[in-house]
């Protein structure tokens, strides 16, 4: 089976520090694997990996089999690795509908066209308003992207990411900093997405319970090696993890 | 009509659209309303400038990236077309040469400098166009065989441009319509076309990607755009618009020398015209370059006045001496970027947004 | 019970758009060694920040020592009597470790005017002070940087030591010695405040333990208390969630 | 747990100091490579003390623009206002002792000169204040309005100092003592730029020690570093900024003193002018580093006089191209500073 994205070997080294370390790993396509580690473990700098924002000191990235390892982030961008960030990451002074039209855009490759008027592409709005439904902002599309207030600023994170339309979507702890009641709505967009059948979801999440009841899989990342992978109520129960988590024994 | 004309950007505010249609009607009616060499002269040069300042704008409010070699671009287009004259003879061939000719120079040096030295921070990039308008200029003046040096060139212009043709004007209300005012009509036209332009790039999904660099490169990066080609790209558009305001100003002028484009102070007025215009709106290019060069007259004259008035206090007459009008709009300038740094047109439009 | 060293009541802090802290309330008694529990997110670094100074917060109160601390700048806080050691550890890599040190005395100009005795008890917690002493913090691994950091905390006595996840990416060994120290700095009757994600690390020191979770203190006891309990553990940590079952 | 893992062998490895030696290669070998291409020996002692003089000037003007900057990512536009300030307090004063700067007598000149630059650099440390507190504290932080506003300190300072010292070019003599050359061999050393080269190196060594030697120096150099953290052990750093900053500027003008005194005339414009050296200086050097800015001015100073003499058109462009050249070698510059 051709893995939709595969990272073998993958490291990358600061000064003397390995941040990720030799993690050989296969996503199937249309699943969601949750990644899980402690705080310092490296999984936003293993993103930041996949999806190109650093370059690996050691190792690749494969999509569909292919060795991307050499590309640029817009570059892999294109080829369908999709990614929403772990802190908000917007256009602050551009409206909802303007940052959601940048990402569809760019998915119909047209950021180079300087001489038609940019509303006048009906079907980009229109799919930027198809989204902009999905995550309920229709009401917002014309606020700037900084008026939000905080919830609705998450929610446009992940709907940037669903304009991409990509084949791999990553999400960084999408519910970082979200009100309690602000949650279900984001992991609704994500379950969504999941039972579409075709995508490939990466997630990096701290809540157990979250993970537990929509991941197909959990990796787990300690001090910047994978060390645990399979099932996730089996990966959740296993020594390893709670290690991971509680620390090392150590003696008294 | 309108629409498609302004891009779909209209003023939106009524007192800038009513600013806006009163610059135009002056401009165009100038030769009809306020006879005499002078009043055309200023009205040519907020055209150049209206130009210009847009192209820098461009870059320095659309993009977010501070250059200080502007000018040189704008020196570029102005030394093209007067050394061309100057060479092949007041023709159109090489009016049509020259600014070739420089735009091709223009989008060379711009293209290097963007690929060197866009990856880098803001203020290094502001630093090292300094350093190479810096040059630039020193270059200008030591090739005098063929700029003039210090002296600049004094050029001729094709025929249909010179106050002598025709040799019997016709008069038109009064005003006798000779070479000079098709020149103006022509310079005008020119500019009114060029402004279009540069609007339609601003608001093309091309022109949203500058915005949304400026806002956040990162993240655009992140969409898929490959941000050091909108850069450069931005780069190199400006600089050409640039050249195409220097190509105007050597034919309106007659002449061209290192102080009427290429000189470090044209490229503070320009800053001092973006900002208290409006950076990030093309229409802060045409209200900005009105006042500036309005006030630069007009304020002078009002500064003549007041320093004859207080010729018996000492360091108050010098403060308001004509010479010193720089120093009152340096510190408008000053005040604007703290105060209200989207400029004169930021201002009004988030007025109008206030109160619909 | 006295009043403690450091309370904090209602504490609410924003950085930019986000809304961090949801209203901590925290307290820290003197003499003992408080750990603030709790997962990536929960809020922990930015209290120590908001108490430090270096975020304000947007409500609430902080009082250290009797005084109310609450709008005070960074630098006042640092000189009532607190030390700070932060997630990034701040040691300054061109400066060699003794010049690092100096910077953390108040009254040395250069390293001969420090307190030779004391300098001589940090070099037992921690060897390899002494070892790099002239050489460029920079060139010193991980966690050797760790325990400069913490060195540098202690170079002379305070009231209340901040500490962000001391044994964060340690090999084992360096965390037991990190153990030692801290033990050892038990003894002084220092003041602490402890972050950590590691509970072994956590359950071996604190005397006192406050669990942090979107942007709260959701429980405060003893450290003993929670030790024992298994069930409070799954409950507040959600650690060992499948573990039992 | 195993204890012995405690004196693992990574704990016991001593870290190497690596000194970066290369760039500091770079102006022997330039002075070196000079040699054959000047000619003459004597041309060439000639030349190689014009361009350290000359590079010694720039780096006390520009000492204190690349420290402002390491500390508190500032860059100032408007630090040729400094320069301009302290070189026309140099006119006034000097104006004000022909009978002291004429005299034969170095003493006599010197008890001229030193007032002079004292007072330069008191009141641009003065201006330097004003300027801190007026045009760059509201800016902190904002890149892209600092260089706007710096910019425009620069205009409005230099439309001020026309209102009080007119627009045109004034002359500055050098006292009487410093005119003329000595003779080394058959090459002849104008005194002026061995006074200059040796103030250089005075303020070379002072800023040294005082960055490696003093806790001041060592807070400085930690602030550049992380300023957070400087605040947490309970130092006011904007205050050692102003302190810094207001430094800076009284180097600049005394540096703006020596420049006019190395010219001999004075224009309003002549900051604006040497504000281009100076970037280019504080880019080739890394910007925020010391030493950088050291080797950097000297270099400036070397290949503009080498050119000059041997190919006088290349010379307005040899700043230029050795900043590209540095840059394409470094792109941090010579002495990048580590900002982690």
């Amino acid at each position: 089976m051709t893995f939709a994205l595969e990272t073998r070997e993958l490291t990358i080294r600061f000064g003397g520090h390995v941040a990720v370390n030799a993690v050989s790993c296969g996503f199937a396509p249309g699943t969601l694997t949750a990644i899980v580690g402690p705080n310092g473990a490296g999984k936003t700098t293993y993103f930041n990996l996949i999806s190109g924002q650093l370059k690996a000191s050691a190792g690749s990235v494969h999509l569909q089999g292919h060795d991307i390892s050499g590309l640029s982030a817009p570059q892999r961008s294109h080829k369908g690795i999709g990614r929403a960030f772990q802190l908000t990451n917007l256009f602050p002074n551009l409206s909802v509908m303007e940052n959601i039209r940048l990402a569809v855009q760019s998915r119909a490759g047209m950021g180079l066209n300087m001489w038609s008027i940019w509303s006048s592409h009906k079907d980009l709005i229109r799919r930027a308003e198809e989204v902009l439904e999905t995550v309920a902002l229709t009401a917002k599309r014309d606020l700037a992207a900084a008026a939000l207030p905080h919830g609705d600023q998450r929610k446009l994170e992940v709907a940037i990411l669903m304009a991409l339309q990509p084949d791999i979507f990553m999400f960084d702890e999408p519910t970082a900093g979200m009100s309690v009641d602000e949650v279900p709505v984001i992991l609704d967009l994500i379950r969504g997405l999941k039972t579409q059948g075709d995508k490939t979801i990466l997630l990096v999440e701290h809540k157990m319970d979250v993970v537990r009841e929509l991941a197909d899989r959990i990796i787990v990342l300690h001090n910047g090696a994978l060390v645990a992978d399979g099932d996730p109520a089996e990966v959740i129960a296993s020594p390893i993890v709670q290690e991971a988590y509680l620390g090392i024994e150590v003696a008294k | 009509m309108l629409h498609r004309l302004l891009s779909g950007d209209l003023p939106r505010s009524r007192v800038l659209a009513v600013l806006l249609i009163l610059i135009v009607a002056g401009l165009f009616l100038v030769p009809f309303i306020f006879p005499g060499a002078k009043a055309l002269d200023v009205a040519a040069k907020i055209c150049i400038f209206i130009v210009l300042v847009a192209s820098f704008d461009l870059l320095l409010g659309y993009t977010g990236i501070v250059s200080f070699a502007h000018t040189m671009f704008f020196g570029i287009g102005a030394y093209g077309v007067a050394i061309a004259l100057t060479r092949l003879g007041p023709t159109w061939t090489a009016v049509a040469a020259g600014a070739g000719l420089a735009l091709l120079v223009s989008l060379a040096l711009s293209l290097v400098i963007g690929l060197f030295s866009l990856r880098v921070k803001a203020m290094f990039y502001a630093m090292i166009t300094l350093a190479v308008a810096t040059a630039f200029q020193t270059l200008a003046s030591q090739l005098s065989d063929f700029t003039g040096g210090e002296d600049g060139l004094s050029i001729r212009v094709p025929e249909l441009l010179t106050s002598a043709f025709p040799e019997v004007p016709r008069l038109f209300l009064g005003v006798a319509l000779n070479g000079k005012i098709i020149s103006y009509y022509l310079l005008a036209a020119t500019t009114v076309v060029l402004f279009l332009v540069m609007l339609r790039i601003v608001n093309s999904p091309f022109g949203r990607v500058l915005q949304a660099i400026r806002e956040n490169e990162f993240r655009a990066e992140a969409l898929g755009y490959k941000t050091v080609i909108y850069r450069t790209a931005s780069n190199v558009l400006s600089a050409l618009f640039a050249t195409l305001a220097g190509v105007l100003l050597a034919l309106w002028l007659h002449y061209n020398g290192p102080d009427t484009s290429l000189s470090f102070e044209i490229m503070i007025d320009l800053l001092l015209m973006v900002v208290i215009g409006g950076m990030g709106t093309m229409y802060g290019s045409v209200v900005g370059a009105t006042i500036f060069l309005l006030a630069q007259n007009y304020l002078q004259d009002l500064m003549k006045v007041a320093s004859r008035g207080l010729s018996g206090v000492p360091v108050l007459r010098d403060l308001v001496h004509p010479d010193r009008w720089l120093l009152w709009l340096g510190v408008l300038f000053i005040l604007s970027v703290y105060r209200f740094p989207a400029g004169i047109v930021g201002k009004l439009r988030m007025k109008a947004v206030v109160k619909p | 019970m006295s009043t403690p060293l450091l309370q904090l009541e209602g504490v609410h802090t924003h950085i930019g758009a986000y809304h961090i802290l949801h209203g901590v309330d925290l307290q820290v008694a003197q003499g003992e060694l408080t750990v603030l529990l709790g997962r990536n997110g929960a809020g922990k670094t930015t209290t120590l920040r908001t108490i430090m100074g270096l975020w304000s917060a947007s409500s609430g109160s902080i009082h250290f020592d009797g005084q109310d601390m609450t709008a005070r700048a960074t630098p006042d806080i640092a000189q009532s009597g607190i030390a700070y050691v932060p997630e990034n550890m701040g040691v300054f890599g061109d400066l060699t470790v003794a010049e690092n040190m100096l910077l953390a005395a108040r009254g040395a100009q250069r390293a001969e005017d420090l307190d030779a005795a004391r300098l001589e008890w940090i070099f037992g917690l921690f060897p390899a002070m002494k070892r790099f002493w002239e050489h460029p913090a920079g060139l010193l691994s991980g966690g050797q940087k760790q325990m400069l950091a913490v060195a540098r905390a202690i170079v002379e006595p305070r009231k209340l030591l901040l500490v962000d996840e001391p044994s964060k990416g340690l090999a084992p060994a360096i965390i037991q010695n990190m153990i030692s120290a801290f033990r050892e700095l038990k003894q002084t009757d220092t003041t602490i405040l402890l972050v950590e994600q590691n509970f072994n690390f956590a359950r071996q020191l604190g005397d006192q333990v406050a669990v942090m979770d979107g942007g709260r203190v959701v429980h405060a006891g003893s450290m003993a208390a929670l030790a024992e309990d298994e069930d409070l553990q799954q409950h507040l940590l959600g650690l060992s969630l499948a573990s039992h079952q | 747990m195993n204890s012995t893992a405690t004196s693992a062998p990574a704990l016991e490895a001593i870290p190497k100091v690596k000194l970066d030696l290369l760039p500091m290669l770079l102006l022997p070998a330039l002075a070196l490579l000079a040699i054959p291409l000047t000619g003459s020996f004597s041309t060439w002692v000639t030349l190689t003390f014009a361009g350290l003089a000359m590079g010694m000037i720039i780096f006390i003007i520009a000492s204190g623009l690349t420290l402002v900057f390491g500390l508190m990512d500032v860059l100032n536009f408007g630090h040729g206002v400094f320069i301009t300030v302290g070189a026309f307090l140099a006119v006034t004063m000097l104006g004000l002792m022909p009978a002291w700067t004429e005299s034969e007598h170095l003493w006599r000149n010197l008890a001229a000169l030193v007032p002079a630059l004292l007072v330069a650099m008191v009141v641009a440390g003065l201006v330097g204040l004003v300027f801190e507190r007026v045009i760059i504290r509201p800016v902190y932080g904002q890149p892209l309005k600092q260089i706007l506003i710096t910019m425009g300190g620069m205009i409005v300072g230099e439309e001020l100092i026309k209102v009080i010292w007119g627009p045109q070019a004034v002359p500055l003599p050098l006292p009487a003592a410093f005119r003329g050359s000595l003779l080394m061999g058959d090459a002849a050393v104008e005194k002026y730029r061995i006074i200059a080269v040796v103030l250089g190196l005075a303020v070379f060594a002072v800023l040294y020690w005082v960055l490696s030697r003093t806790k001041i120096g060592l807070l400085i150099r930690a602030g550049v570093h992380d300023r957070e953290m400087v605040e947490s052990l309970g130092y006011r750093i904007r205050r050692l900024f102003v302190g810094v900053f207001v430094a800076g500027s009284a180097l600049a003008g005394l540096g703006g003193v020596m420049w006019g005194l190395y010219q001999q005339s004075v224009t309003p414009q002549i900051g604006g002018q040497v504000n281009v050296l100076l970037f280019i200086v504080i880019i080739i050097g890394g910007m925020g580093s010391i030493g950088g800015c050291f080797v950097g001015a000297l270099l400036v100073g070397l290949v503009a006089n080498y050119a000059g003499f041997m190919a006088p058109k290349v010379a307005l462009f040899s700043n230029i191209l050795l900043m590209v050249l540095v840059l394409l070698w470094r792109p941090q510059g010579l002495f990048p500073v580590g900002k982690r």
